[in-house]
This record gives structure tokens, C-alpha cells and sequence, in this order.
């Protein structure tokens, strides 16, 4: 099982989750979050002096797949946070060593 | 007997300027309210245009709007003529020459008038919320309070035709909400609905009020400011008939705001399965305006009755603007044109000197004017500069884009 | 002389009614507090009670509330009888004929009376809050404002037997404020407390209000407010002794006030070590009941002494509501109960018409009647509809349960 | 006749209770405005010493601060003496014989004049907000409600010698204003910038305020309770001309309001070009500042230029500020001492009996003497309990470290 | 050395943290979170339509542990965060493979 | 590919951001968090009745970076994030997998 953590743009979560629901991921977890990189935030006004807000706000999608489902879990998001411009974000996926749905308390691929 | 003549000014005076006082602070009462009911990230830019619109409207109405408004001399019935500033106020003389006649003093009728024109401006900033441009809002509101509300305002209570007519609107049902609404409907049509507002098979999508306690305490500031706005279009009160008249006025309008918060609670209850706030809230401001044609000649007990019809009408209205795809953040133009025009219809109920042919006429005079020339306004600005923001800026919320700076800071994440 | 007469008549109505715009201004006071001082996922709620509760009190003091309390013909000097509806104002001959035996409107006169039952009911409001069902609180505050408060109002203040027995309360710290935290304590008592506020071993768990600028607000707009409330109660300026009497009334009520604060602040510092603000503005509250029972006789410096007496007690009290686990998140019933029986008997150091045993003849009366009146009626609409949410239900927050809306729907994770 | 000039009295009497109680709204006022412009980090705290300050100066005011301004027999034209609390009010018997002098009640005067001195205390608080010590505040609360204040309005309004000299300040620019700006100064030198605000290449960091909706109550608070400030200072309203002039004052005040933020606007808009709405707030309150010393004798026209030249100062004042590393959070020195100095030479171009030596004589005078026992002030508390939190304390927030408490405990992430 | 991820109802945090501090884990990071899941989120209202609040607030609890503890760990938590009923969470297990304590610089199981 | 997330005092964020930055780390993501830990939260008081806040509240701070820059990268947020007083944080290291960044879709370390 793998980990897939992708932040994106926060107007596309609605299309990601879609999308991710679509090949039968319908479950995810988000969390806002704060993104730095080459998309560069902008100047805010305050009072006559200006100041940088440089962090821009990011939506971080975090969902946990099967082995199999991997590859079509990572094109359908890359296809739906795609916009072309700068800052659309990164999908990141790390090695899943178990999983527990704490409801059943049922293990592996089922609890997914 | 002339010290008690010059008492009696003096009391209708002072009257007459704290009247105004809460007239004034109803400004604070809609930058609340419109605050409370648009997003975070367009919340600093309504501010910006409530105070703004203010602060234009009292320069404007001062330039030339006043003297439109009541003219010297006015050209005809329909046009009343230019002219600018104030003149001078009353002197002793001739206020102890009048007999009476001159009770109170000019300035303090113009501090009264001028915090009625912002009130007509502020419905207008409510509306088109949350994507409009500042600066093309704001040549609006020179245009609005300078000149297109002084010329209805002078048809009525300036002694213009409405007025020998025999239309009937004691605090401005007409002259200043179904005005102020009328404006706003015409730039809603013109700039259309928030994006994301309406889906694509009818569906309608709310956009909650970031702020309901705001929004809250902005409806009780209008509540209490309307005790002025109507109390004080009684326009005297130093005699026992004249004082019993804007006691009578204060329970009304008191009596139908009540009376339009139960109903449209009830009515959101019975419709939705919930008690909703802004719905009582729309329903009291509802209730408000219906009562402002004629809050003297009803008895409390049918001043509720008004008020409470109002708080049902607005529920269906604001149901039914969205229906039409007609996007109004605040309700405004349920709120102040639709009862508005239920409570020049209620007039008929309780005065027997209205007749329904004349106050159909107002309506109909105020609609067409005040939508004609506001449409050609809106035209003419958004072919100079444009009304609306670009989409992007839409997204990122006009905060950022017209005022570069952000409400609320520290409680969300900026830019969203 | 005749027209003296009406400009006398004039000013007294128009004192009455600006008194009468700030005591109703209060109501925006108490939502604001209240609203500041509950959760986030409560605060909706408590604002549509708020607004709510005003109307409702509008309407049946005007139904029958306002006849029971001050009854053309009592039935005999506990039981008012029952009419309907508000009658004429007065004539001007009436005026004139009455040798200034009638020197305010009626209407003005109901106006003023209309806002204090709502100022009693917005008392209970905050105690019961984050746990009662919107509709059970509505249930009660029609009960309330048409029946219990008129009873008892009637007793003092329409000339029952309180009245007659020597029973002194200028401005209702027993009548309003007592009543209302009477109400208030009943319904507590039934309710229970909120969930995780005690644990198990007598903890007492804090639960912090969201907003201490909108409780700050909420308590400037009583402090406001309450120039009316008891500068109104003096119900005549137009004299010099009368004129006299008001200011002294404005500035006992601030001095009570200011150092109510002062010494709640200081108390709470030597308690806790902290400048607890919360404690602040329930001390100015405090100074501010304590000072309502008799704003006239004491000197400015005794009534700061009344009111630092007062914003003393509010502290301990509130600490010892916790202590006896009677969870009352605004700290109404210290307020305006506890403190309202301060107030009652401090009335005796300064003025020579009252007795201990009248004012604690009131206080009781006023107690039982109403704590009696009220468990029953909580009681019924218990057996009903029942008066506390679901556990579920307040854990999510009253605000999606009972009005589904969020205040801030942007600042906090919804459905917490 | 007699009845006539009791009725006169108790008119006067009332404008002066109405026009004191907007005043004393405007602690309301200043309490949103600082609690909108600082972190909400440092909420609680700033609204605390607002309360808190409010409540001292009413407590000094009526302890000594009344006598020493207003003295029954002062000592000589700088030093008025020492007297302590409230003589009795006016009876009716001396007022019938003052024939007019006396005209309305003493302790209607001392109400009015109570809340202006919290209105001078309340602009320190903004200007060392975020890092003071809370009681380092109110102590030097007490000082300048209790004697700095009033020995310089003794020499303005108690008849010292800026009176004499013919120093003009109709309803305070100077005797309010500017000094309460001046005693911010000193603090504000002694304390030192926030931590962060000035980096070291004289990079000025702005800390955003983190509520502009409450900022924006409080200036239309502040707007609405000038009227009052302004309004009362008239302190007669009982005849035409009177009642004229009150009429003249209210409109004079709006119209430098409205004219005051157009001009910060505009302003800010060709200076960054963005639309700032901080900078219209207090283009605004600087358009009442400057209007403040003589609402009376300029034409509303007039009156607009003098309210838009301020809010141009303001603008640059506040970036002046900021260039000189004088960090003041909410813009005070600038909103009240700076341009209250600009009021106070304007008075030259409308009232004739105005001489610029006098205003400069009446503006050094109050700087030099305010400025020096405010520095020698905050110098003897620094040395004994120090005025500014530790760095740390600082980063938390003084809400912890002073109150204990958070002011949005949902919204943020505490003690960040 | 593992990282457990729990994704848990938000009421039920301080059960979890308490049943965890009493097997000697006393260090986490609490995030708040949107959980989308087989639960649904509610309905809201507002003047009059409808929309839905699709997403459920969860708490996202990290926890570094040894692989000692880690057994014992997952117990615990799918014990303390069980309500029996949907949408109680997930727990989520990755190798760690390093933990730095920033004061002391100690790494490795020293410096959970 | 590494993942690194490092958990620190939230006034320690620029200085990391910049420390990163200035070894040729520009992009990362951070969440507001909260922190349990050694580091004890303060008690506040309401009315009379003190509570305790337990949490402390910390930046995480998550930076994926090539195999090459681990080290130095876990040096320089150690070093930056240092005040020597308890609670100043945690990094932990976790394996990346995979790294795509969506505007281009790269993938592996051109993408981070
Ligand atoms: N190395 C990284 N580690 C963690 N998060 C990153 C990293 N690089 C980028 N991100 C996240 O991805 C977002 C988009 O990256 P950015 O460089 O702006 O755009 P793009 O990926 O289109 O070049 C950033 O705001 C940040 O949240
Ligand atoms: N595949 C997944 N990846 C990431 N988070 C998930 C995943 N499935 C569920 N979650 C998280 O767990 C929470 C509970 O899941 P849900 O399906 O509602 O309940 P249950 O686990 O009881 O069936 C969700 O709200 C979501 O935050
Ligand atoms: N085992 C752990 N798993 C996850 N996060 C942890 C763990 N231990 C500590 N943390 C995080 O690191 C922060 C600092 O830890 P703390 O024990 O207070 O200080 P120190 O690391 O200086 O001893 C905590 O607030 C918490 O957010």
C-alpha cells in the first residue's frame, strides 16, 4: 500500500476529490496548508508600508491506496490539479506499511 | 411668548438633529450588516465602500444635491434645477416673524436629509457585493446621491408632480429604499451573478456570511436608527398632538420590526425545517421598510400586521430573486424594493388620503426613473472603466485586488 | 401658558422616547454579550434568541402585557386582570385640563415600559445558553413577557400591593433584573449544566467565550443603554428640579458603573493574578444593577461605593454559582440576581422612605412568585416539547441542530 | 416666565445628559478601534485597559480632576488648586434668580466633562498597545485623569491663562487632543517599538491589525459620539441662535468626517495605489480632530476643506511616523496630536477673534507642559514597576501574560 | 522506528493521548484535519438553499514510536479512538527512517 | 528521495525557510500544528477557574529533498531551529518513492 500526498491549489480539491472518487478512492484527508516554492505570493498593504505575504495557501490531500491503484490514482490527480501555471503543486508518495480502519479494526488493503 | 417661541425652535431643533444622529449611525448599521454577510476575503473592500459612499454622499447632497431636492425655486414639477451649497440658516426675526411657520432651524433639516441619502447609497453596496470594482461603485455613488435621488426625492417631498399627485411615502418607502433598490437592481443585472453562485442545471449554491454576529448587530443599529428615520419625519414634536404623533411612530415602527422577525422566522421554520438568522434579520429590516410609507396613521396592532406580512414577502422574495438567478449577497433588493413596494401599497390600509392609483403611480415614477438613469450610469461607467473585477481577482477575493489589504488577518488563510 | 404647557409636555415625551431608543438599544447589548461569551458553533443560536426574544416581547406586551402591568381597573392589588391591546394617547384638551397631572404620551410611555420586559427576558437567555432547544426559550419568553413579568411589574410599579407596602425599586433592579434572573435560575436548575463544564471530582472545567471584543461591545452597549433605563425611570425632566434629578441619575449610574469595574478588576487580580476582562465587564454590569434599585438619592460617591460593593460580590458570586455546579455561561444570574438584591437593599443608605423589611419583603416576593411561575412553565414545556438538546447535538452545537448556520463559517472547522 | 426658564433649563439640561452620553459612547469607540488594529494576540488586553481606563477616569474625575479644572476659586491662572468631589446641584431658586446665567444643571456639566477626559486617556492606550504593562497603564491613568488633564483645560476652559490670552479650542483639539497625544508620545518614546517592527536597514515591517471590521465600528462610533463632543460644547441650546448653531456644529462635523476620508483615500490611492481602508478610518477621525477646535464659525464648504486637509496630513503624518521609528499601532499621535495642532491654526481662517500668536502660545503650551509631566510620569512607574513586558511576554501575546485569557480562543492557534 | 498516523474523530483526541502517554508515548503533533470518508458530512442552510457541508473535522495525530512500542501503540489508539461507528478514522503506519531531537541533536530511538 | 519533516517553534519558520533556501531548498510546504511533548502548555484562567492549554503550538515543516541534500538539509534546519530550550522540535525522515510535480508532470528529482 502507498501513501499519496499531493498539494495542490486549493480551487482544484473539489476536482481532485472528484477524480480520486471516480476510480474508487472516495476516501481522503485534507489539511490546509501553508506553500513556498517558485510560485512567489504577493504584497499586501498596511498603514502606507508594504509587506510580503509570501507563502500561498495550498490544499494538502492525503489518501492511502492500494499498490495497484497507484499509477491511475497519480495520473487522475496530476490530470485534475493540472493547470499549466506556475504553483500547481506536487504529488509526493511514500511506502504504506499498514493500515488499520479503527471502526472493525480490520488491517491491510481492506481497511483502505 | 416669543422665548417660548424660540424654545419651541429650539426643541423641534434638537429633535431634528438627533434624529439625524441615528439616521447617521444606520451607515454604521449597513457597513455591519454587509460586512457580517460577505465572505472574509471581500470583507475590507465592503467596508471601504461603506464609508466611502458616506462620506461622497454628504459632499455630493451638500455640492447640490440639497437644492435639487428643495429647490428655491424649482424650473417645473418635474425638474427642479441646479443650484449649489447651503445658504444661510433662519434668523431670530424671522423665525419670530413666521408665526410658526419656520420651526426648526435649515441645518439641522439638512443633516437630516444628508443622512438620508447615504441610506438610499448603502442598499445599493450590499448588492453588488463581493465583485464589483470600488471606483466604478464609487462614480456611481456620486452620480446616485448627487443626482439621480435628489431629483425623485424633490417629486415628493421637495413639491414635485408625485407630491400634487397625492402619492403618499411619510419616511421614504419609496424616495429612499425602493430608490436605493431600484439602483441596486439595475447594476446586479448589469455586472451578474458571483461566480459559483449558480450551477449549471439551476442548482443554487449559498455563499454563507462570514460573520453572523456582525451581521446581527447590524440589523439591531438599523432597528435603532430608524427610530430616527421615521420619528424624525414627523418633522416637529413641540406640541401635544405632534409629540403623541412621533410616539405613535416610535411604537410602530418598533411594533412592525417585531412583527417581521416572528414571521419570517415562522416562515423559514415552516419552509426549511430551521430557524434561520438571516432570514429574522431580513425579516425585521423587512418589517422596517414596509412600516416607513406610513408609520402614523396605523394602529400598533395593524402596524404589526404590516410589519409581519413584510417578514413573509421577504422570505419568498429572496427565494425568488435567487430562482431568477438574480445574485443580491445581502438581500437588499427584497428587503428595500420589493416590501418597500408593500408598504406604499399598505398606506392604502390606514390613510385615507392615499389612493392605491397614486401610490402605484409613485412606484411606477420612482422605478422607471431611478432604473433608467441608474442603468445608463452603470452603462456608461462600465464602458470607462469597468464594474466588474477579472475572474481571478473574483477568487482571490476583491480585498486583495481593490484594497491590498486583508479583514481578518489572522484568522484565515489569506488569499483563499 | 396653554402652549407652555404642550412644550412641556413635548419635551417630557421626547426624553421618554430618546430614553426609551437607548434601553432598546440594550437588546443589541445582551446579544452582543452573550454572543461573545459562548462558542463558536453556539453563537447563531443565541443571536436568534436574542432577536427573537425582543419581538416576541414587542407583541405580548402590547397583546396584554402592558394592560396587566398597569391596569385601568386592577381586580385587587395581586392579580391585575387581563385586557388587550394599547389604548388612545391623550387629547390635547386632556393635556391641557389635567394641570400637568399628564405630562407624556401614552404611546411614549408604552415604548419605554416595552423595552424593559425585553431587557428581563434577555436576561435569561445568556444563562440557559449552549444546551436549550430554540423553541422550548421561545415557548417561555412568551409566558414570560405577556404574564410572569406584568404580575410581578404590576405589584411595584402599577400600584400593587409591593407598592403600596412601601416596596421600593427606582428602576427595577428587583422588577427587571431580579425577575429575570429568577427565570433564568429556574430554567438553569432544570437544564443542567453544559456538558464537560464539572467533572468528576468537583473540577470545574472553563468554557472560554469565542469573542471577548464582541462581550466588551455587548458591555459598552448596556453601560449605554442604561441612561435610559434609569434616567428614563425618573419619567419627567421639565423642571429644574426634575432636569436636576436625570443628570444626577446619569452621573450616579456611571460612577456605579466605573467603579464597579474598577473593583471587580482589582478583585479578580488579587484572586487569580490576572486582569481577568471578563470579570471587568460583568463588575460593570454589576455597578450598573446595583445602582438601578435607587440612582437618585445617594450621592456620586456613595453610588461608587454601591457599585464597587457590587462589582465585588459579582466575583464571588460567579465563583460560587461554579462551586455549587449551577452552569451559567454569561454569569447572568450573578449579575443581574444577586447583584439585583444588593441593589435592593443598599437602596436603604440613602434614602429614607425605604425599610429593610419592604425591600426584603420585595425581594421575596418578586423571588417566589417568580421562581414559581417560572419552574412551571419551564416544566410544561418540558413535558412538551422538552428544553435540552440531544448530547450529540450540543457537542456539534446548537447552531447546526437548531438553526442550520454557522456563525463563522470561515474561522473554525464546521460541526467541531 | 418662570416656568418658562425651568423649561429652558431642563432643555438644556437634556442636550447636555443626550450630547454626554454619545460621548461616552466613544470609549465604545476607541475600545473596537484598538481592539481591531492590534494582533489578536494582544486583544484582550487592549480592551481591558479601555474598560478599565473609562472607569479610572470617572473615579479621579469626580475624586479631584473636576474641581481642578473647574475651580470655585483657583489659585492663580496655571495652578488652579486642590478641592475634592461634588458641591450640590443648581436649586430652582437660584436658578429663576441667575436670570439665564445659570442654565443648565452642574451635574449634567460635570457628566459631559467626565467622558471627555476618557476620551483624552483613550488615546494613549492605542499608541502603546502591544507591549506596555497593563498596570504601568492605569497607573499612569490615574496621574493624568486626576491632574494632568485637568490643569491644562483649566487653563483653557476654567478660565486660566490660555483663556486669558485668547487661546481658541471650541470643543477641544488641544485641550482633548493634543493632549492625549502628547501623553502618548512620551510613552511611546519611553516604551520603544514593537519587537519586529523596524528591521535594521530601516525596513519597516507592518504587524496588520486583525479585525477591520471592529476598527471600522469604532470610527462610526467615534463619528457618531463627536456629534455629542462637538454638539454639547455648545452648551446651550434654548434659543434660535443656539439652536442654530448646535444645527451648524452637527453639520460642520459630518462634513469634515466625510471630507477627511475622501482625501486619506484618495490620498493613500495615489500613494500606493490601492484603496486603504486603515488610512480612511483615520482619515476620518482626523477630519473630526481638526474640526474639533472650531466647528462653528466655518460654512460647511469650509468646514469639508479643513476636514480634507487633515486627512491628507494624516496620511503623511502616519508614513512620517513610521520613517522616524515612532511605532504607533493604531496611528493616535498622528490622528490627534498632529493634526490636532492643524484644527487648532485653522481656527484662524474662520473665527476672527482667532490670532495665530495665541493658538501657537495655547499649542506649546499644552505640548511642553503635557510632555513633560506625562515623561516624568511614565519615568517614576518605569523605575518602580516597569512599563514594558518582557521580550518573551511580548511574543506570546500580552493577553497571556496580563490577562490570563485569550480574546478569540477559536480562531487561532493560542499563545502563537 | 515507525510514524503512526491516526485520523480520528476530534472528541475522541484526548482519549487517544492519554492512552498513549500511559504506554510511555508522550510526544505528538496534533493537525487539524478534513476527513472525506464513507461518513457524510450535514446539510446546511442558508436564506433558504440548502448546501452540503461535505467534509467531517477529524484530528490527525502523529506519532513517532519505536518499533518496540509500535504493536502495543496501534492497539491503544484503534481502543481509545473506537466509537463503533462510521467515520472513526484511520490508522496509517510508514517506516521512519531517522528522528533528529533539534535541542540535544540526538537522533535515532534516543531522540523520540 | 527523502521526505523531511521537521516540527519546530513557529518563530524558528523564517529562519528554517531561509536556511533551507540558502542550500538551494526553495520549496515547502508547512502546517500549523499542535505540539505535545516535554515542552508543558501554560494554564489560562475564565472567570475565576484556571485550565490548563496543553498544547504548544508548532510549524511542521515538510521538505522533500534528493538523497544528496539530506544531510546537509537535517544540519541546517538543526541548526536554525535551535534555541537550546525544551520544545524546540523534532525532524523525522521517511523514504520518498516517488516525487511528481503536476504542472509539467517530471517526476524523481527533477520534480522536487
Ligand atoms: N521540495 C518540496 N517539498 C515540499 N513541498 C514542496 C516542495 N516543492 C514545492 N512544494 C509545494 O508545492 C507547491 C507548488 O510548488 P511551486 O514550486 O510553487 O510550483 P510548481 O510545482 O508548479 O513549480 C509549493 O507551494 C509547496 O507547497
Ligand atoms: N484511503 C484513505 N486515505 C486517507 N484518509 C482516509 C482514507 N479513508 C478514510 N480516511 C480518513 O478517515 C476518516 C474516516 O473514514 P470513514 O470512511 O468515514 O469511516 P470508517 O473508517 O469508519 O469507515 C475519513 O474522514 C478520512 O479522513
Ligand atoms: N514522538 C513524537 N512523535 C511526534 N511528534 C513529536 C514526538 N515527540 C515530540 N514531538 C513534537 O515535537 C515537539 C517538541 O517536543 P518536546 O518534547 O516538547 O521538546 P524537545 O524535543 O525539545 O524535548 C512537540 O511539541 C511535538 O509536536
Amino acid at each position: 500500500m502507498k501513501l499519496i500526498t499531493a498539494v495542490v491549489k486549493p480551487f482544484k480539491l473539489d476536482d481532485v476529490r472528484e477524480a480520486l472518487s471516480d476510480i474508487g478512492i472516495a476516501g481522503i484527508t485534507v489539511t490546509e496548508v501553508k506553500g513556498f516554492g517558485r510560485q512567489k505570493g504577493h504584497t499586501e498593504l498596511y498603514r502606507g508600508a508594504e509587506y510580503v505575504v509570501d507563502f500561498l495557501p495550498k490544499a494538502k490531500i492525503e489518501a492511502a491506496v492500494s499498490d495497484e491503484l497507484l499509477e491511475q490514482a497519480l495520473e487522475v490527480i496530476t490530470t485534475a490539479a493540472n493547470t499549466g501555471k506556475i504553483g500547481d503543486g506536487k504529488i509526493f508518495v511514500t511506502n504504506l506499511e499498514q493500515v488499520i480502519r479503527i471502526r472493525t479494526g480490520e488491517t491491510g488493503n481492506e481497511a483502505i | 411668548m416669543e422665548q417660548l417661541t424660540e424654545l419651541s425652535y429650539a426643541l423641534d431643533t434638537f429633535y431634528f438633529l438627533i434624529c439625524g444622529a441615528f439616521v447617521m449611525w444606520m451607515a454604521a448599521g449597513f457597513a455591519m450588516l454587509e460586512a457580517g454577510l460577505v465572505r472574509a476575503k471581500n470583507t475590507t473592500e465592503i467596508l471601504t465602500k461603506n464609508v466611502a459612499l458616506y462620506s461622497i454622499a454628504c459632499v455630493m447632497y451638500m455640492l447640490c444635491g440639497y437644492n435639487m431636492m428643495y429647490p428655491a425655486e424649482a424650473v417645473n414639477s418635474i425638474w427642479p434645477g441646479i443650484s449649489f451649497l447651503l445658504g444661510e440658516d433662519n434668523t431670530t426675526v424671522d423665525v419670530l416673524a413666521s408665526k410658526g411657520e419656520t420651526y426648526y432651524s435649515t441645518m439641522a433639516d439638512f443633516f437630516f436629509q444628508v443622512v438620508f441619502v447615504a441610506t438610499a447609497m448603502s442598499i445599493v453596496s450590499g448588492a453588488v457585493a463581493e465583485r464589483m470594482k470600488l471606483w466604478a461603485f464609487l462614480s456611481f455613488s456620486v452620480v446616485m446621491t448627487g443626482f439621480i435621488y435628489p431629483i425623485q426625492g424633490y417629486w415628493k417631498w421637495g413639491g414635485g408632480f408625485l407630491d400634487q399627485l397625492g402619492f403618499s411615502d411619510f419616511a421614504g418607502s419609496g424616495v429612499v429604499h425602493l430608490c436605493g433598490a431600484t439602483a441596486a437592481l439595475a447594476g446586479v443585472l448589469l455586472l451578474g451573478a458571483r461566480k459559483g453562485k449558480y450551477g449549471a442545471n439551476g442548482s443554487i449554491h449559498p455563499i454563507p456570511g462570514c460573520n453572523m454576529p456582525l451581521a446581527t448587530l447590524g440589523m439591531f443599529i438599523l432597528w435603532l436608527g430608524w427610530f430616527g428615520f421615521n420619528g424624525g419625519s414627523e418633522l416637529k414634536i413641540s406640541n401635544v398632538e405632534e409629540a403623541n404623533a412621533v410616539a405613535l411612530i416610535f411604537v410602530n415602527t418598533n411594533a412592525a420590526a417585531a412583527a417581521g422577525v416572528i414571521s419570517a422566522l415562522v416562515t423559514a421554520h415552516i419552509l426549511f425545517g430551521k430557524a434561520d438568522l438571516s432570514m429574522a434579520l431580513n425579516g425585521a429590516l423587512a418589517g422596517l421598510v414596509a412600516i416607513t410609507a406610513e408609520p402614523l396613521t396605523p394602529t400598533p396592532l395593524l402596524a404589526s400586521i404590516i410589519g409581519a406580512i413584510a417578514g413573509i414577502i421577504v422570505v419568498f422574495s429572496v427565494i425568488g430573486f435567487d430562482k431568477l438567478k438574480i445574485d443580491d449577497p445581502v438581500g437588499a433588493i427584497s428587503v428595500h424594493g420589493v416590501v418597500g413596494i408593500w408598504g406604499l401599497l399598505a398606506v392604502c390600509f390606514s390613510n385615507p388620503d392615499a389612493t392605491l392609483v397614486a401610490q402605484l403611480t409613485g412606484i411606477a415614477s420612482i422605478f422607471i426613473f431611478v432604473f433608467s438613469a441608474s442603468f445608463l450610469t452603470w452603462k456608461v461607467i462600465q464602458s470607462i472603466i469597468g464594474i466588474r473585477v477579472t475572474e481571478e481577482e473574483e477568487y482571490q477575493g476583491v480585498d486583495y485586488s481593490e484594497c491590498g489589504m486583508e479583514a481578518y488577518p489572522e484568522f484565515t488563510n489569506s488569499g483563499k
